[in-house]
């Protein structure tokens, strides 16, 4: 699945959306390679989630290029076209179809064909039921299965849409704030999923948590006024002065 | 064959010609006068109808022929009015707008022909003969004098030359008007000298064009010419079509009038006046657009609160325009003496009416439903069953609404061109209201709060907001302004239990058209589909045009999804 | 099937039964009293007009009972609602008939609702009275038509503008459904026959509750400045015309100018107008308040009473309405039974004294007899009368200026027994009883 | 996995499923027997009237069963789906009219009545072919199935969604009402198309021809049942409920939303068309006011009531709902039944949110005692019913 000739899986160049005369992305270049871990942060208003909305189709930018795996131009398709590519997104506030169980709704996000009339004739084969299972487990949703997902607790709900994310079998992922509204042990168990998914997938990861993109221990992209204000470790960032101007005040 | 089918086969020629015969049309009182009176009746009218000379009923002086008038039928009444007209007593004109207004009576007990007036105690009598006031009695003693429409017709013309040199010059300017529709070659000398003596120029070209209008049939080429020209500079449509019977050619394609070359001149005058009628009537046809625009604006607005800022699908907004307009009725049920000013005291009710009938609607329903605005759509169209069929229990059928002296008549441009004065004052209304939202909304407390409610009601409830009573307020405003509606309304059609159903499709229509929660849009939306809808229907009519106008919104609304004026930006969502 | 369901089966067939067995009890109690069933929309749009006619049927079977029945039984009304909707007319119409078993049903305002319940009332070979004025083209046997055929109305109207005022040039103007097409087929072919030129004739039709009427009184307007008497004939329809008469009136368009002739405006709807910019206006009916006449003054003081409102008004309707009624009573007396068949043949020929005067004749073409009155508006909301034929005139179920219908006539008695006798053919077409 | 019947598949674990169908069973063998077999005089004896007025509900039931569907499962809240019944019912009707044949009042044989009083030369081109049962019926699926096709695919296309789409829909059974409404359609005006003879040679009046169409509706009611639960069940009806709950977030699991709405916006537009051909010829008349917006509310509120995203919730709604009609509208009722049914919908939507089934869920599942208290469209028993999970 894997091409090794890709360069790039996601490259954005000068990409640019207005809303009203507000620049929510100015002239904005990002480059993520197969396989990595990035970790996006940057304060409210900087444009994080308009960019995941351009990557996955739903906010059409105003100019600039956005390719994944080098050729294709994301800007020519919609929502469930570039995910049936292989991007997946997980939303900030977490998203799960709240009057489905949890089964389900590992069921609806499994990867396989999304046509009308395959979903209305669709029975499960056994390695399908066995790779659902095994997401229960990886999610530690085992012993609820049958559980509506509106029941769930916060915490539950984020790992059910990570396990929806998981199962979907994405090339890139996006992952907006999977820390929010967890507990500190919950948070480094969701750092420690991230990572292992990023074995042979590549993530694309937005939060606020320091210690989160600490544990993350990856490459980091400061994000500020819709464009890229600093790029590199934790550490190098950190120390940037412009980047410490942004964050504590102005 | 069968039988029947014969006999009302064969029976239909005999009841139709008794009319077409010319037989005098007598009304019902007349036959009551005795049948020998009627056969009398009957021969005056075969002799008159055979063109014989009629018998004079009696000598010409003013009592006895203002008696006649009161008791003679409509044909006769017309050739007294003109025997009354020629004696030149200042008498006549009193009993002739008498007559016109219905204020003519005989009284029965000495068969005295006197003026009425009504007043609080009954009627006050004058006496016509000498202008002297008379005692007042119950309308039970008086027989009212009647007229038909060819009477009534016949007295305007006559009253019209009669006021010719009137002192008032908006009299005289009706007068000329009335003597444009019909054209009186009898007449001609007397509108010439009134003509030389008007002073008032507008006054002075009516009268040139009634002069016209009866010189373009004289025998003088010169005087013919005149008037064409007369004619042809004008925006009557009476001049047009003189013009164009003038202008008309035979079937040889000469024209028929070939002497003098009046035919076509006459022709080519025609086609001025046509071009210009054809500017006039773009314009007309865009203040009918507006005024359409206005009333769907009227209705709409109140629906742009209720579901466009609160998200309350209002299928009870119609019937808040309904209790406005049944305000209306109250008021001039209650004050039937101040019925010029019932429309303006009126608003401010109707607002409070349908304003605590929404706001009683809020507390004891909606209240329970935020969050799930497709079950207002439930609730509120059970509400408006319930206040349809309240009205209906009290009273099934449509009421009355009188329309006071100051909103009725129109305002004339020109020839071609008049605007009615209610619809003017029904667009200035509609842009008042609008106005007074839109400052409410923006620049009060009020309105602040009920945008900060609306839009985050946990964050409003934080800052100290009574967020329950904002909505109430809120819902109150939208259901008040559409009860202002109604009071528009009412002066242009029905006040019944169905009215508000007439009128919610239409106001759901402009709203989403317009956007949601968009009172600009609101505006534009309305003004747009009215001016649309006014200019399709004299080429595809009313049905075709209204069924194209909802095609147009369907899709519109695939081009802009959010209609007109959408809110913008990322945080806006499903 | 297991034993649960069993237990169903036993409930729902037992819950049947039961309402059979309560259907049944009702009908044993039914021989006591003559049923009258009376089928007008209490609600929806229609229940403006006929609410009203719920009322005089009701006043009707009360007066009918003080006067000690009929047949020496009490009559007993039975009321439902079709609520404006016409497929639930012919619903309500077979409850009537074949659930309450009803003797006869006074009934229906708009053509569509009679149409709905046609098939049901001439199946079940019930008795319908249908007391407003419709477009004709019409015969069933089931059916007694109490208000005006085309011939009753619009073409005296017509003539009457034509002789008395002088009228060459026509606006007909109606609501686009069945009653005013036909009527203004009618008037167009017997205007065209009188001479009249097609250009002199406009025709035009609007949707039901049409409430913009600017551009049409425009139009109207202009039509009548071209130096020819004009008149406009309108089969306005409803709620659409107090916008109309608003917009002409501050048009400007008073009666002399262009009279307007209504065929569906009469006193009740006057009620719901500001009369004062009417006056002259006219509409042609059967019946005026106005008209004076001692059966008149009773009804009204009678009518009065019933509804306990000296101000409501009594129209044209009503007295078919009445009418019907007292014609019923008479057929029943006449035949000794409610038998459907033994009052219809009873009913030819029956006369009631009409409340104009004269005499209303049911006639074997199921049409009455009556005269024609032309009223002008008058502010106080009431018809001058200023014109009335001078005798009754025979209602036309089918008009002889329509091609097609002027081959047909109705006559239900024998020989030719049939509502629908094409007299070049000789056939009776598309009767299955 | 054990082949059970597919019914038997739908109907575990759905104890009001079950007890619809035992209803519907009931009827279908109880009615025929007790108008036919049964004297009249008996008291066990269901008059045709009776016959008539159950198959009107039933048809309404098929109706609301139609916008559950596409409202309850996927959200969309069609304001115009009387549109679709109505077409449906003119095919039909124009069937029945064409089979009048020269019956009709002038005996024409070509030309319906209304066409000849208004002086119609000759037959319009869409009224052609009609006089084909086979072609009427295509036409019953084919006119609310084009209009559906083509009034989705530009609405869904563009994602017009929520109040919007609600409003459209409006409008477009607005605009059909204007323009059935109109005489020179061709469609009969405002009195559109009456006075019906027979049906395939049949008589219409005849007892038994109503208990055939009686018995038709039942089955139809019967098939739409089970295509609609079976639809709810699969995969497909879990991505309509994702759709309807997350619209967005559905799109970005990679489904097609605008298809998945198209196809059962369509379907659901057929079933609406079936349900307006078998009511036509019951009821013997179709005229515009079919599409009148404010039927189409009321189709909704049947839904409501009954209890939206459930299936048998829309069933139960619509009979109710009219069956408090027929009462409610005769006898001393009749002058205050808007009142009634006015109160109704208020107390119905304040106090019970979730319709009847509500109540008798909570009936249902106290009875029960079951662990799962929830038996809400998208309950959890639904993979298990497919037979999905068991490899």
């Amino acid at each position: 699945m894997n091409d090794q000739k890709v360069q790039s899986i996601l490259y954005l160049n000068g990409v640019t959306k207005t809303f009203d005369g507000f620049r929510a992305i100015n002239n904005l270049s990002l480059d993520i390679r197969p396989g990595e871990l990035r970790a996006i942060i940057g304060p409210n208003g900087a444009g994080k989630s308009t960019m995941m909305d351009i990557i996955t189709g739903k906010t059409k930018p105003d100019e600039g290029e956005v390719k994944f795996r080098d050729t294709i131009d994301l800007t020519k398709h919609d929502e469930a076209d570039i995910a049936n590519m292989g991007i997946g997104r997980k939303f900030q506030k977490p998203t799960v179809i709240e009057s489905l169980s949890v089964w389900d709704n590992l069921e609806l996000a499994l990867a396989g064909n999304r046509g009308v009339f395959q979903t209305l004739f669709f029975r499960l084969s056994k390695t399908q039921y066995d790779r659902v299972d095994e997401i229960l487990q990886l999610v530690g949703l085992k012993d609820r299965r049958d559980e509506i997902a509106r029941n769930l607790s916060h915490g539950q709900k984020q790992w059910l849409e990570i396990g929806m994310l998981i199962i979907q079998d994405p090339e890139l992922l996006l992952v907006d704030e999977p820390a929010a509204g967890m507990t500190d042990y919950e948070t480094m168990e969701t750092a420690k999923l991230l990572k292992s998914i990023s074995e042979n997938h590549s993530v694309i990861v937005v939060e606020h948590d320091m210690d989160f993109i600490r544990a993350l221990d990856t490459k980091v992209t400061v994000l500020h006024e819709g464009s890229v204000l600093a790029e590199g470790t934790l550490d190098v960032v950190s120390t940037n002065p412009r980047v410490i101007e942004v964050y504590l005040g102005r | 064959m069968p039988q029947d089918a014969i006999f009302s086969k064969e029976i239909k020629p005999h009841k139709t010609r008794a009319v077409s015969d010319g037989l005098p049309c007598s009304s019902l009182r007349a036959r009551k006068l005795g049948a020998e009176k009627m056969k009398i009746l009957i021969k005056i009218g075969l002799l008159m109808g055979l063109g014989l000379l009629f018998i004079k009923a009696h000598a010409g002086d003013f009592a006895t022929l203002s008696h006649s008038l009161a008791k003679s039928d409509y044909s006769q009444k017309n050739r007294i009015i003109d025997e009354l007209a020629a004696l030149d007593d200042d008498r006549t004109l009193v009993i002739f707008k008498a007559l016109i207004e219905g204020n003519l009576y005989l009284r029965k007990s000495d068969q005295t022909v006197v003026v009425g007036r009504d007043s609080r105690e009954g009627v006050e009598l004058t006496d016509v003969l000498t202008g002297q006031p008379l005692e007042v009695v119950g309308i039970r003693a008086l027989e009212k004098v009647r007229i038909n429409n060819s009477v009534r017709g016949k007295l305007r013309t006559v009253i019209a030359s009669l006021q010719l040199s009137a002192k008032n010059s908006d009299i005289r300017r009706q007068s000329a008007r009335d003597l444009i529709k019909s054209p009186q070659p009898e007449l001609r000398n007397l509108i010439a000298t009134a003509y030389e003596k008007e002073e008032s120029s507008s006054v002075k070209s009516e009268m040139a064009m009634a002069l016209a209008m009866v010189d373009i049939e004289s025998e003088d080429v010169k005087l013919r010419r005149e008037a064409i020209d007369i004619l042809a500079s004008s925006y009557s449509s009476e001049a047009l079509g003189i013009l164009e019977r003038f202008g008309e050619k035979d079937g040889a394609g000469n024209y028929k009038e070939a002497e003098g070359n009046i035919g076509k001149l006459a022709a080519e005058g025609a086609e001025r006046v046509r071009h210009r009628m054809e500017v006039m009537r773009f314009i007309e046809n865009l203040f009918f657009g507006i005024s359409l625009g206005s009333v769907l604006l009227l209705a709409a607005i109140g629906l742009a609160i209720t579901f466009g800022v609160m998200g309350v699908i209002n299928m009870a907004h119609g019937e808040m325009i309904m209790l406005g307009a049944y305000t209306t009725f109250a008021v001039q049920q209650l004050f039937p003496n101040w019925i010029e000013a019932s429309i303006i005291i009126a608003i401010p009710m109707a607002f409070l009416v349908s304003g605590c009938v929404g706001i009683l609607i809020e507390r004891t329903v909606i209240r329970h439903l935020y969050g799930r605005p497709l079950e207002t759509l439930l609730a509120t169209f059970g509400i408006s069953l319930f206040l349809q069929q309240l009205v209906r229990t009290y009273n099934s059928n449509n009421v009355p609404v009188i329309t006071p002296d100051w909103m009725s008549g129109f305002y004339q441009v020109n020839g071609a061109l008049s605007l009615t004065y209610n619809r003017l004052y029904i667009i200035l209304f509609s842009l008042m209201v609008l106005g007074l939202l839109a400052i409410l909304l923006r620049k009060t407390l009020l309105g602040l709060q009920m945008r900060a409610a609306t839009q985050n009601r946990a964050m409003a409830n934080s800052m100290g907001i009574k967020s329950s009573w904002v909505d109430a307020l809120t819902f109150g405003l939208g259901s008040g302004i559409a009860g202002m509606a109604g009071v528009a309304l009412s002066q242009i059609t029905n006040v019944g239990p169905n009215m508000g159903q007439g009128f919610i499709i239409d106001s759901f229509m402009v709203v989403v058209f317009g956007g949601v929660g968009n009172l600009l849009g609101t505006f534009f939306a309305a003004m747009g589909l009215g001016i649309v809808n006014k200019f399709l229907e004299p080429y595809a009519g009313a049905v075709l045009g209204k069924i194209f106008v909802l095609i147009f919104i369907i899709l519109f609304i695939q081009w802009r999804p959010r209609g007109l004026f959408a809110l913008k930006g990322r945080f806006v969502t499903d | 099937m297991s034993s649960n369901v069993k237990k169903l089966v036993k409930k729902t067939s037992l819950a049947i039964g039961a309402t059979a067995l309560a259907t049944g009890v009702a009908l044993a109690q039914a021989a006591e009293t003559i049923k009258v069933g009376v089928l007008h929309s209490l609600s929806g749009t229609m229940a403006i007009s006929e609410t009203t006619l719920k009322d005089t049927v009701l006043m009707m079977i009360d007066e009918q009972n003080k006067a000690g029945g009929v047949l020496g039984k009490k009559l007993e009304a039975v009321v439902v609602d079709p609520a404006s909707n016409w497929p639930l007319f012919a619903e309500k119409a077979k409850q009537l008939l074949s659930k309450d078993k009803v003797s006869v049903i006074f009934g229906c305002w708009t053509s569509v609702s009679r149409k709905s319940v046609l098939p049901v009332i001439e199946a079940e070979n019930g008795l319908l009275f249908y007391p407003v004025q419709y477009e004709g083209e019409e015969s069933s046997k089931n059916v007694f038509y109490t208000g005006a055929a085309p011939n009753q109305q619009a073409i005296p109207a017509v003539d009457y503008l034509m002789a008395s005022e002088g009228v060459k040039r026509w606006v007909l103007e109606g609501t686009d459904y069945v009653y005013p097409r036909t009527t203004n087929k009618i008037l167009e072919a017997y205007l065209i026959s009188k001479g009249v030129k097609k250009e002199d004739i406009s025709i035009n039709y609007t949707p039901f509750g049409h409430s913009d009427w600017q551009t049409r009184v425009a139009e109207i307007k202009k039509f009548g400045s071209a130096g020819k008497k004009t008149a406009v004939v309108s089969t306005i329809n409803g709620d659409a015309n107090v916008p109309f008469y608003k917009e002409l009136a501050n048009a400007g368009i008073t009666a002399e100018d262009i009279p307007v002739v209504a065929f569906s405006v009469g006193e009740e709807e006057l009620s719901g107008f500001d009369t004062k910019p009417l006056v002259g206006h006219l509409a042609a009916w059967n019946y005026f308040m106005s008209a004076e006449a001692a059966e008149n003054d009773a009804f009204i003081e009678q009518w009065h009473k019933f509804i306990k409102d000296k101000k409501r008004p009594t129209n044209d309707p009503m007295e078919a309405t009445y009418i019907g009624f007292k014609m019923w009573v008479k057929a029943v007396e006449k035949a000794g039974t409610t038998n459907v068949d033994a009052v219809r043949t009873a009913m030819y020929g029956i006369t009631v004294p009409n409340l104009t005067g004269g005499i209303a004749v049911m006639n074997t073409n199921h049409h009455l007899t009556k005269p024609v009155l032309i009223g002008e508006i008058q502010e106080d909301g009431q018809f001058e009368i200023v014109w009335q034929t001078p005798g009754g005139v025979i209602g036309d179920a089918w008009t002889d200026f329509l091609p097609e219908s002027a081959n047909l006539v109705a006559d239900w008695t024998p020989p030719i027994s049939c509502g629908n006798f094409n007299i070049k053919t000789g056939k009776c077409s598309g009767q299955n009883y | 996995m054990t082949h059970k019947p597919l019914i038997q598949q739908l109907l575990t674990n759905d104890t009001a499923s079950r007890w619809l169908f035992v209803a519907l069973l009931a009827l279908g063998i109880g009615v025929p027997f007790l108008n036919l077999v049964v004297p009249p005089d008996s008291v066990f004896h269901v008059p045709t009237y009776m016959v008539t007025l159950l198959g009107k509900y039933l048809c309404f039931a098929i109706l609301a069963l139609a916008l559950d569907l596409i409202w309850g499962y996927c959200g969309i809240l069609s304001l115009g789906h009387g549109a679709f019944f109505a077409l449906g019912g003119y095919a039909m009707g124009m069937y029945l009219m064409r089979q009048i044949g020269d019956r009709g009042v002038y005996g024409n044989p070509v030309l319906p009545d209304f066409m000849v009083f208004l002086n119609w030369q000759e037959l319009p081109w869409y009224w052609l072919g009609f006089d084909n049962f086979g072609l009427a019926l295509l036409m019953v699926f084919l006119a609310p199935g084009l209009l559906a096709f083509l009034f989705g695919w530009l609405a869904f296309r563009s994602r017009v969604t929520g109040v919007y789409l609600s409003i459209i829909t409006q409008a477009l059974t607005y605009a059909l009402m204007l323009a059935f409404f109109r005489n020179d359609m061709g469609f009969g005006g405002n009195n559109g198309l009456t006075d019906f003879k027979d049906i395939l040679g049949f008589n219409l009046q005849a007892d038994s021809t109503r208990i055939v169409l009686f018995l038709a509706t039942v089955i139809v009611l019967a098939l739409a049942y089970v295509l609609c639960q079976y639809i709810t069940r699969s995969k497909a009806g879990r991505v309509l409920i994702s759709i309807r709950d997350a619209e967005s977030r559905t799109r970005f699991i990679g489904y097609r939303v605008e298809h998945y709405k198209l196809f059962v916006f369509i379907l659901s537009a057929l079933i609406a068309g079936v349900a307006g051909a078998l009511y036509v010829p019951q009821i013997g008349i179709i005229n515009p006011s079919e599409f009148n917006p404010l039927n189409s509310i009321e189709i909704v509120i049947w839904v409501a009531i009954g209890g939206r995203g459930t299936l048998y919730g829309a069933v139960i709604g619509a009979v109710l709902v009219n069956y408090a009609k027929t009462t409610f509208t005769s006898g001393i009722f009749a002058e205050y039944w808007l009142f009634i049914l006015g109160a109704l919908f208020v107390i119905t939507t304040i106090y019970l949110p979730r319709g009847v089934v509500g109540i008798m869920d909570g009936y249902l599942s106290r009875r029960k005692s079951r662990q799962d208290k929830s038996m809400a469209a998208a309950s959890p028993q639904a993979g298990v019913a497919t037979g999905g999970k068991q490899p």
